[in-house]
């Protein structure tokens, strides 16, 4: 029996959503209105490239280089039962590159850069200082918001990168550790099985990640509400948000592709 | 020369404040978790002692009960892309689609099921655990509980790693059903696989049951130690709340991630080519 | 009843309290004021055993309470109250459950629970917002709820760390009635830290100034501004010119 | 609506401002007018709608009804964009001095000049250093905001604003939870700008020692109107027990605590 208390509910929860969609678009929205015309504060955003850049690189690189292992510790049965030891190579960079790579990677960097975004935003809106801003008639949205975007964007297609560089060692490794697969053989598997489109597939997509985590993150901070007990359930909100999205762009980007 | 000498220096200096807050971190974890446990004896295990039945009932229904449509879309929509981009390889490469299902329930089964499932468990449950947990430590609250002669571990952390560990299992379980059956559609639907020889249990045997349930057991068991232990180390306001919740996702998220390869590796090890 | 012998207190690498000495007997009640950041609110702590001291002792009725585990703390915390700056109430309970926490926690029955929350949120002037949970208040309904809880179990020894921060005059004026009336009635130990030191001293008999890691001067509440010592007197009058440092 | 030019009976003027919060009234027809160059406290109980008045005159809150003006314009019906003309007019001094955690006092002081006086770096952190002096913060340019206290900062917050060269400075609380010595430091310096700038200064406070040495004119807001306005010494000898109870800071008396 669904009761008349369980609709409400339902129906509460929709419109939360919906109102959260809403001011994600909305800020969207103004974050592509501050944009015209350019005015950039390069300070800002250097100093944001230079701290999310290089605070996820050692996370990134060890999600990524577990991730290339695991893959060949999956596709072991096959390898060892078909002994198709190239099949090995196959397996990994295919899944990394296109698959499991950009989404680890985005949900770490989602984790690392995204939530530790939200904190420090949120903790600036319930201390005033995004109010501190505008009554120095500074537009927290051109001065704050557009950087941490545009850093986050450049950063998750660059860590990406690194990542995908990171697993294929991971994979080779574990082939070697575990399969006994010489390095030789798993290069040649890499470089006759793979293509271009599988890296770039998994660039491009990252790049969407990118501006999906940046956006919600940012939300999700500049509307935090009541102290420190908000800032805590912003980031939790913000690191939901961002898993739900990059696995709703996955799907769309990956039909789109092909 | 000196250059060098003060670079080297800041280095060396670096990676011994890394180390040292490392040692500190572990240190922190395997007190929360000795302490987690000796709470499930203290509450559960001597009789007579306060059972608080309902916090654990309430954190089962938010840990449980709350993640499970988060649990449901996500790994719906990633069985989808997954089986797609398979299917497309397999079709590139074999040609032959009829293998795609059987694998790819085993892969489920013992490995992605339970490992995505507690990804996305870790920043909702992780996150979550953290900032309640860091936002009364900030505003005095463990402070007041341990004035009333509360223990913060007994009374926060042991209902969140109970409702924890059966939730986890709980949810990988019905997430790797909803993968599966994402995937089985997304094969019909785009390849026109038979759903009939897409859900085929054939490769599927108990060892692998057994694994996905044990890794989906320590995730569960991990990541609100991993949270809670980032919660209890908040420190100064909302910046140190912040920086609870951001620590415990990324934490847990990683603590998924080596387990899972520590598992995986160590069946392999003992299974051989069997896994 | 409350000795600190020597007590030091380090966080990472500041130094908050370098060797504090005081003494309060049972009944009396001590102010403590002091600059920003001069340690008052550890102080308190380190007597309610929430900061461990890096060196000396703490003693609650001749006995040492330093380095206790938790468990062997909890008789001794039982009796002590305590209002915390932020009013640390659990956001999470309702204004009775609040209040009435500390006696659950001890397996009091519920009629008992009950029948001492009401009376005690009678007390402080909040009979009826039993329901309440602590976002539906204001500033100072919060630290007279934290004042409820502090003083349900009938402790012996109430610390109050920063009663009247954020409020306006006649409200604290109001809080520091309320205060003195309990305090009257029960007879209990009272430890207060405050950065509002007129209306403190109407309050207090005693204060502490602590300045610089040290119980600076100590002496009585009344004459305050016209102490013999320079420091304090330039604190309490609010002088620019001075040998206050910071 | 009254003849005449609002504008005209001060540089910053409310008139039947009414503002509620989910449903619940905080200002109910506040009628208030500011000279130039003045100091005139805001004062009266918690909750009381002393902040949330100042407030609105830089555009953080709207009103529900009446009308704001500032120097001969009506501002309260202005969009966001609009409000950042008047905010270069009007600086405003948080509770909490909100200063950016990530920057040297010097650089937050420097932020404004950068981007609206378009000073390169340098010449800004120069400018800035001579505004750090003048709240007598010379020796801590290079601190952080955490390493300070409570006063430092908030004397740093009023050294930023006054990099615009503002005409009206809000001060939100400024010496609430200082201790006495912070507290007067903080009272100088709103002197100092009184005098020295010319600045009109709009105080919210319940600091009765402040009010008694350095406000001009006093407002006592209560039951969401101006209850009682004038000097502080008329305000002493107002027969009004209401105020007699607040300036007095007495329990007992007629007067309604919501905050209590």
């Amino acid at each position: 029996m669904i009761g008349e208390r369980t609709i409400t509910q339902v129906g509460a929860r929709a419109l939360a959503v919906s109102r959260e969609i809403g001011g994600i678009t909305i800020l969207f929205g103004q974050i592509l209105r501050a944009l015209l015309p350019p005015r950039l504060d390069g300070r800002e955003l250097i100093k944001n490239l230079h701290k999310m850049g290089n605070r996820s690189v050692p996370i990134v690189a060890l999600t990524a280089f577990f991730a290339g292992g695991l893959m060949v510790v999956q596709s072991a049965p096959f390898v060892q039962r078909f002994e198709a030891t190239s099949l090995a190579g196959w397996a990994a960079g295919y899944a990394v590159l296109r698959e499991i790579g950009p989404i680890l990677i985005a949900l770490m960097f989602s984790g690392r850069v995204g939530a530790n975004n939200t904190a420090e935003l949120g903790t600036m809106t319930v201390t005033e200082q995004l109010d501190g801003l505008r009554a120095l008639a500074i537009d927290p949205i051109q001065y704050l918001i557009v950087p941490r975007v545009l850093a986050m964007m450049v950063m998750l297609v660059c860590l990406t990168v690194i990542g995908d560089l990171v697993a294929l060692l991971g994979a080779a490794a574990v082939a070697k550790a575990v399969l006994g697969i010489e390095w030789g053989i798993m290069y040649a598997s890499f470089t006759e099985n793979l293509t271009p489109q599988d890296f770039l597939h998994g660039v491009y997509k990252s790049c969407a990640f990118g501006l999906s985590i940046a956006v919600t993150s940012c939300y999700f901070g500049v509307t935090v509400r009541g102290g420190a007990v908000g800032v805590g359930r912003a980031v939790n909100a913000a690191v939901v948000a961002a898993a739900v999205s990059v696995m709703l762009l996955d799907f769309f980007l990956t039909y789109l592709d092909v | 020369m000196t250059a060098v000498r003060t670079w080297l220096l800041a280095r060396v200096t670096r990676v011994g404040a890394g180390t040292i807050a490392a040692v500190v971190a572990a240190r922190d974890l395997w007190l929360v978790l000795v302490g987690t446990i000796a709470g499930i004896w203290r509450q559960y295990g001597r009789r007579g002692a306060p059972r608080p039945t309902d916090d654990l009932v309430e954190q089962l229904h938010v840990i449980g009960n709350r993640s499970l449509l988060f649990v449901a879309v996500t790994l719906g929509f990633i069985g989808m892309v997954m089986i797609y981009q398979a299917c497309l390889q397999f079709s590139r490469s074999i040609g032959d689609l009829s293998q795609v299902g059987p694998q790819f329930v085993r892969l489920i089964v013992s490995d992605f099921g339970p490992t995505l499932t507690a990804m996305m468990l870790a920043t909702r449950v992780g996150a979550g655990i953290a900032a309640e947990i860091g936002s009364m430590k900030v505003t005095e609250q463990v402070d007041a509980l341990r004035l009333s002669g509360v223990l913060p571990v007994d009374y926060l952390l042991v209902p969140r790693f109970l409702a924890s560990l059966v939730m986890t299992i709980v949810l990988s379980v019905i997430g790797s059903a909803i993968m599966y059956g994402a995937g089985a559609v997304t094969a019909y639907l785009s390849f026109g696989v038979n759903p009939r020889l897409f859900v085929d249990l054939g490769f599927v045997e108990p060892r692998h049951v057994i694994l996905g349930l044990l890794k989906a057991a320590a995730y569960g068991a991990a990541i609100p130690v991993v949270a809670g232990s980032c919660g209890l180390r908040a420190r100064g306001s909302s910046e140190g709340v912040g920086w609870a919740t951001t620590a415990a996702v990324v934490g847990s998220s990683f603590a998924v991630i080596a387990i899972d390869f520590a598992l995986s590796v160590g069946a392999l090890w003992l299974l051989g080519g069997d896994l | 009843m409350v000795e600190l012998r020597g007590v030091s207190v380090r966080f990472d690498a500041t130094t908050v309290l370098a060797g504090v000495d005081l003494s309060v007997p049972r009944g009396a009640r001590l102010g403590i004021i002091g600059p920003a950041a001069a340690g008052k609110s550890v102080l308190v702590k380190l007597v309610a055993g929430l900061v461990a001291p890096a060196a000396g002792r703490v003693l609650i009725d001749g006995v040492d309470v330093t380095g206790l585990s938790e468990e062997r703390l909890a008789p001794v915390r039982a009796r002590i109250g305590m209002l915390f700056q932020n009013y640390a109430l659990y956001d999470f309970l309702t204004v009775e459950g609040n209040v009435g926490f500390p006696l659950v926690r001890r397996g009091e029955a519920a009629e008992v629970v009950a029948a001492r929350v009401a009376d005690r949120l009678r007390a402080v002037g909040l009979a009826g917002s039993e329901g309440k949970l602590p976002s539906q208040l204001s500033g100072g309904m919060k630290k007279r709820v934290g004042i409820a809880r502090a003083t349900i179990a009938a402790p012996e020894l109430v610390l109050y760390d920063e009663p009247t921060a954020g409020l306006d005059p006649v409200t604290t004026s109001k809080m520091y009635d309320l205060l003195r009336a309990d305090h009257d009635r029960s007879g209990a130990t009272a430890i207060a830290v405050s950065s509002d030191v007129a209306a403190l001293c109407g309050f207090v008999d005693r204060v502490v100034f602590v300045y610089q890691g040290r119980a600076h001067y100590q002496g009585p509440a009344a004459g305050l501004a016209d102490a013999d010592d320079p420091v304090v007197r330039q604190f309490v009058r609010g002088a620019l010119d001075g040998p206050l440092v910071g | 609506m009254s003849g005449g030019d609002p504008g005209a009976a001060g540089l910053v003027v409310f008139r039947d401002v009414h503002k509620a919060f989910d449903g619940k009234p905080v200002l109910r027809g506040m009628d208030l007018a500011v000279g130039q160059g003045e100091i005139l406290f805001i004062i009266g109980t918690s909750g009381v709608g002393k902040s949330v008045t100042i407030k609105h005159l830089v555009g953080f809150l709207r009103i529900d009804r009446g009308e704001i003006w500032f120097d001969g314009r009506r501002v309260d019906q202005l969009d966001e964009k609009g409000f950042y003309a008047v905010r270069r007019r009007v600086g405003m001094v948080f509770q909490n001095a909100t200063l950016f955690d990530s920057m040297t006092l010097a650089e937050n002081v420097a932020l404004p000049l950068r981007k609206h006086k378009r000073l390169r770096p340098t010449a800004a952190l120069a400018q800035a250093m001579g505004r750090l002096e003048q709240v007598y913060l010379t020796g801590f340019a290079d601190r952080y905001p955490a390493e300070l206290s409570d006063g430092m900062r908030k004397r740093a917050a009023i050294a930023r604003t006054l990099t615009m060269d503002p005409e009206v400075v809000l001060f939100d609380e400024p010496t609430t939870d200082l201790d006495p010595v912070n507290a007067r430091r903080i009272d100088r310096l709103i002197r100092e700008l009184s005098r020295d700038l010319g600045v009109t200064s709009i105080v919210v406070s319940h600091d009765l020692t402040a009010i008694f040495t350095i406000a001009d004119r006093v407002a006592f807001l209560y039951q969401g109107r101006v209850h009682a306005l004038g000097t502080p010494d008329e305000l002493r000898r107002s027969p009004d027990p209401v105020v007699q109870q607040f300036i007095g800071g007495h329990a007992t008396g007629p007067m309604e605590t919501p905050g209590f």
